[in-house]
């Protein structure tokens, strides 16, 4: 996209600019969606109807919460300290925002066809870690403190879970660009990786036990990295009242339930590029059979963010049925039980590309 | 609003624009601070429930005085308590409104007389926008409070906050 | 399974003279008055001794007995001076199923009574709020404060017969 | 040199979204495991026993309903057990029926707040609103006897307000056969859920002769696993003409007498109280309910102790009267106010987020402990 744009203008910047744009005005939508399907979602599954008088059938419930979150008093505690406290919402969602340069929508529609893209994203969105721990300290708020030493242990910790998985299917896939990984899944199910990879041959059965264990065990330690339940420690209600967003009111707030919900979207984009075919669609295309090869990239669009919305509405639905794990809970599940089985995988999925 | 204050010529056709917009957005999503005082919390809990459903309003239980928009005072108001619900009140970012849930805190209930240790009504100490009568009041009846309070801001006008 | 009369036998021989008398007439429970400061070595002997073992205090209530002189004092409220502050503790066998009711009675100008917090551990929150609404002060309890009232209560003991409400607390006026 | 390290007082404050109202906890922590414990009560006092002393013997009924409001039913019970043995007056048989089937009815709907309270302090958020909306249905029952859903004022002295309504019986028996698949429901979500299991299993472990000492009662002296109920040890009004169980605390998960085992009590007993309520509703005999209703309360001098079984523990009226028409004192024993002198004992050791879950396991009402 930025080298089609770059052709067009002739000017690095505006075509930086643009490409920034796409992504930008992806989550801006995506996050006014995600908030009423998550009350929708919750409602329902409660036996409720969720908010129903904003819009039809309270269609417009987050853009009324966004425009009286416009209307709040920023407060900012006398003793809070005043620059760390307005750096660390823009920076929790630089970390989560920038995540998106490398996730490829579609095979046009694409940040910068980086080559070290998985690598790329993983470093980047432990930055969110920093932001967090900033509005933990400076909210000089003992609740948000602790929200804020949890969360960041837990992030930190449940990259490596993460990384050891990614580490596996770059193994398998020989290439660390997404383009090129979500590319070689082509475009029918069972050649996904979650089905054994494209090469058909005996390999291919031998990898499917490995690749689910491996599918699993990235999307817990994805789960927790986002901090959705069962791992939401740091904002668990019941104990630390709000976590680290005790002290944030209005905008600022905004900011992290932004880059809440836009981390939702990048977990849940990176594990289907993974496991699941990327922007490929299972069934082959609309465009080859109707002879429009233009038509391709907007159904690849199309099923990327189908197949995204759907791994964000499974962490909805895990949200609201599961309790919540308490904090050496959840660290000897990350150390303990995460990371040896991440290895053991690593190790056979080795042996088996080897073969 | 010191720039919408400035009186255009031809009128208020951008103001009321304006003013609707932001009226509808305050009115459609209260969120309120989640804490419940005594016999009354449980009828709030049960207007939250499932049988009678706040949420329809757009109305969340929020737990920081931070984020919440709202307070539903529900239940009796002790002078050991109203102390900390003065300062809860002060914690609240601006466009905050109070409904006053059952009649011990709209004036001290069944306690009035005789209660050495209750506050006779939580408006001696913050100011109330809407009261809800009742002991504990049914949940529809708390549900036509928060109506209430939504026809207020609905017209509340920019320029002069009508409180 | 004792009945409260064998229980006060027991107990007359233990103590002697420090339990002062049963009262069986009154209605629905017999009543076995001890004297304030032995109701610890009472309550030791209840619990350990084998064939009684009231080994949980139900309840533990101060009563302001009214029963001292009325006068008017200068803007014509009415304050009783002299008569007791008593408290009823109520004991009860979980394994041997039988009953008992002490009451001991203190004087109200300095009521005091030993605390019974190191035999039943019920006793220390009772004991409390006995202090909080009647000011009866238990002789070595761990920390003997107001428990249902503002801490900064000066205006004297609520559920005292003759207590009066204070005009205003923090700012806030207090009657209607 | 050992490194200085001070602990840090956290205050979970009276306005906490799982304190169950206005409790404050005073934590000392050390880094994230309690040190010390000191609940600070007294946020609801609403002086019920100084209005116990101004009103006559039927005006202190609607005060009782206030004090557990989660059980008012109960509340109303033990008060009129307590007046009418100073009294010494027989209640119809028909009365009998009605107020014991009342009463297990609402410790079913309590227990229901208690079991959804304590499964939202640790995250499930769902399971408490699947509870809500079985209580729907008793709240209804209620409101079709005495027109009231949460404070009903029904038990008078010696007889009840209103007469049951003609279907009372019939919807009763509904209410009963679905009620029971919902408590597999309840099983299958969130008794044996792995990590409801893994936060309370072995977490605030009470051994039974602490319990004792503590005047523990009710479901948290049950989970450490002494059948102690009053029903049956000390059985007033018709409790003996039934049979049912007592369950106790049998550490199926963790050891005896932790967080799980408080919990699993409640759970068993809503299906006893169901199984009284199968027995006492088809042979309601019939008569008039108010007929033992005495024109003037006025009872002889003397004292009264009268302890029933309220959903959290043993509500015992402690009530002297002299011989006029208001009681000279009324001390009111609220299971809740004992049972949360344990947080200092059950919570040391543990981390902040047990004390949520021992907290909603003990199952506290404010409007009881500050009476």
């Amino acid at each position: 996209m930025y080298q089609f744009l770059f052709n067009i203008t002739g000017n690095e910047i505006i075509a930086g600019l643009i490409t920034a744009c796409i992504p930008l005005v992806f989550i801006l939508i995506f996050v006014l969606f995600a908030v009423w399907f998550e009350r929708k979602v919750s409602a329902h599954m409660q036996d409720r109807l969720g908010p129903m008088r904003v819009g039809w059938h309270g269609v417009l419930q987050t853009v009324a919460d966004f425009v009286k979150m416009l209307q709040k008093e920023d407060i900012i505690a006398t003793e809070a300290d005043r620059k760390l406290f307005s750096i660390a919402p823009v920076l929790v969602f630089a970390g989560s925002f920038a995540a998106y340069a490398a996730i490829p929508f579609s095979s046009k529609l694409l940040g910068s066809e980086v080559e070290v893209g998985i690598f790329y994203v993983i470093a980047i969105s432990s930055l969110v870690v920093a932001g967090i721990l900033m509005a933990g300290w400076s909210s000089n708020n003992k609740y948000s403190l602790l929200g804020a030493m949890r969360s960041a242990a837990q992030i930190v910790s449940y990259e490596i879970p993460t990384a050891l998985v990614v580490l596996s299917m770059v193994m398998l896939t020989g290439t660390l660009s997404l383009d090129k990984m979500s590319q070689m899944q082509t475009a029918h199910f069972w050649d996904w990786n979650i089905f054994g990879g494209p090469t058909f041959g005996f390999a291919k059965f031998l990898l499917i036990p490995f690749m689910f264990v491996g599918f699993l065990i990235v999307y817990i330690s994805t789960l927790a990295e986002v901090n959705r339940t069962p791992f939401d420690i740091p904002e668990a209600e019941s104990e630390l009242v709000a976590g680290y967003f005790t002290e944030y009111v209005g905008m600022k707030w905004a900011m992290f339930m932004l880059s809440e919900y836009a981390n939702m979207f990048s977990v849940s984009a990176i594990i289907t590029i993974l496991f699941f075919g990327g922007y490929q669609s299972p069934v082959g295309y609309l465009g080859n059979t109707l002879g429009a090869p233009a038509l391709i990239p907007f159904e690849q669009g199309i099923w990327f963010i189908a197949k995204g919305i759907f791994f964000v509405f499974v962490q909805m639905w895990l949200r609201w049925t599961l309790p919540r794990l308490r904090v050496d809970q959840l660290m000897t599940v990350c150390w303990k039980y995460l990371i040896p089985y991440a290895f053991i995988n690593l190790i056979i999925i080795g042996i088996i590309t080897l073969l | 609003m010191g720039l919408l204050d400035k009186e255009f010529s031809d009128g208020n056709i951008v103001i009321t624009k304006v003013e609707d917009l932001f009226n509808w957005a305050r009115l459609s999503s209260i969120w309120q601070l989640g804490f419940g005082l005594a016999c009354c919390a449980i009828e709030m809990m049960a207007t939250s429930a499932s049988h009678y459903d706040f949420d329809r309003f757009g109305v969340i239980p929020r737990n920081t005085p931070r984020q919440a928009d709202a307070i539903i005072i529900s239940g009796t108001v002790t002078l050991k308590m109203a102390i900390r619900i003065k300062r809860l009140y002060e914690q609240m970012p601006d466009p905050k409104y109070i409904i006053s849930m059952g009649s011990c805190s709209n004036c001290g209930g069944p306690y009035w007389e005789h209660g050495y240790h209750v506050l006779k009504g939580v408006d001696r100490v913050i100011p109330v926008d809407v009261y809800v009568p009742g002991c504990p009041p049914r949940p529809e009846a708390l549900l036509e409070g928060l109506l209430k309070l939504q026809e207020k801001i609905r017209n509340e006008s920019l320029r002069t906050h009508s409180v | 399974m004792k009945n409260p009369e064998e229980i006060f036998e027991i107990l007359k021989k233990e103590f002697g003279e420090s339990i002062l008398a049963i009262d069986k007439d009154v209605p629905t429970e017999p009543i076995i008055a001890v004297d304030p400061m032995y109701i610890n070595k009472v309550g030791q002997f209840l619990r350990e001794h084998e064939e009684l073992k009231f080994d949980s205090l139900m309840v533990l209530s101060g009563v302001d007995d009214a029963n001292g002189t009325k006068i008017k004092d200068e803007d014509e409220t009415e304050v009783i001076s002299g008569g007791t502050l008593s408290v009823y503790y109520h004991l009860h066998s979980v394994y041997l199923k039988h009953k008992i009711t002490l009451k001991v009675s203190t004087p109200r100008d300095n009521p005091k009574a030993e605390s019974v917090e190191s035999i039943w551990k019920t006793a220390d929150w009772h004991e409390r709020e006995a202090y909080d609404m009647f000011g009866i002060i238990f002789l070595n309890h761990p920390d003997l404060r107001r428990i249902l009232m503002p801490y900064d209560w000066e205006a004297g003991y609520p559920l005292r017969k003759d207590y009066k409400n204070p005009e205003f607390y923090q700012g806030m006026k207090v009657p209607y | 040199m050992a490194l200085k390290t001070e602990t840090m007082v956290l205050n979970m404050g009276p306005q906490h979204p799982s304190t169950h109202g206005v409790l404050r906890l005073e934590l000392e922590l050390e880094g994230e495991v309690i040190v010390n414990v000191k609940p600070h009560i007294g946020y609801l006092h609403r002086c019920f026993e100084k209005h116990a002393e101004v009103m006559t013997y039927p005006q202190v009924i609607p005060y009782t309903d206030r004090m557990d409001y989660l059980a008012s039913m109960s509340n109303n019970f033990g008060y009129v057990v307590a007046v009418e043995k100073l009294l010494g007056i027989q209640v119809p048989d028909r009365v009998q029926y009605i107020r014991v089937i009342m009463a297990e009815l609402q410790r079913i709907a309590s227990h229901l707040v208690a079991l959804g309270t304590n499964g939202l302090d640790i995250g499930a958020f769902t399971p408490f609103l699947y509870l809500f909306r079985d209580r729907e249905h008793i709240l209804s029952l209620f409101e079709m006897t005495c027109g009231a859903r949460l404070l009903y004022n029904y038990m008078w002295v010696g007889g009840l307000s209103h007469d049951i309504h003609p279907d009372f019986v019939r919807l009763t028996k509904e209410f009963v056969n679905y009620f029971r698949p919902t408590i597999t429901e309840l099983n299958n979500l969130l008794t044996f859920n792995k990590i409801f299991i893994e936060r309370t299993a072995n977490i605030g472990i009470l051994p039974l002769d602490t319990a004792i000492n503590f005047g523990a009662t009710g479901p948290v002296l049950r989970g450490s696993g002494l059948a102690f109920d009053l029903r049956r040890e000390d059985p007033y009004s018709i409790y003996d003409r039934f049979n049912f169980e007592i369950p106790t605390g049998k550490g199926l998960v963790g050891t005896i007498g932790d967080c799980w085992d408080r919990y699993y009590v409640r759970v068993l007993e809503m299906e006893q109280s169901l199984r009284i309520i199968e027995q006492a509703i088809d042979p309601i005999p019939e008569g008039d309910v108010q007929s033992a209703i005495p024109k003037r309360v006025k009872p002889p001098k003397g004292t009264v102790y009268s302890r029933t079984e309220n959903p959290r523990g043993e509500l015992g009226y402690f009530i002297i009267s002299d011989g006029n028409v208001n009681p000279f004192r009324i001390k009111v024993r609220g299971p809740s106010f004992v049972n949360l002198e344990l947080m200092g004992e059950l919570c040391k050791g543990h981390l902040v987020a047990d004390v949520i879950a021992i907290l909603g396991s003990i199952d506290i009402v404010l409007g009881e402990v500050d009476r």
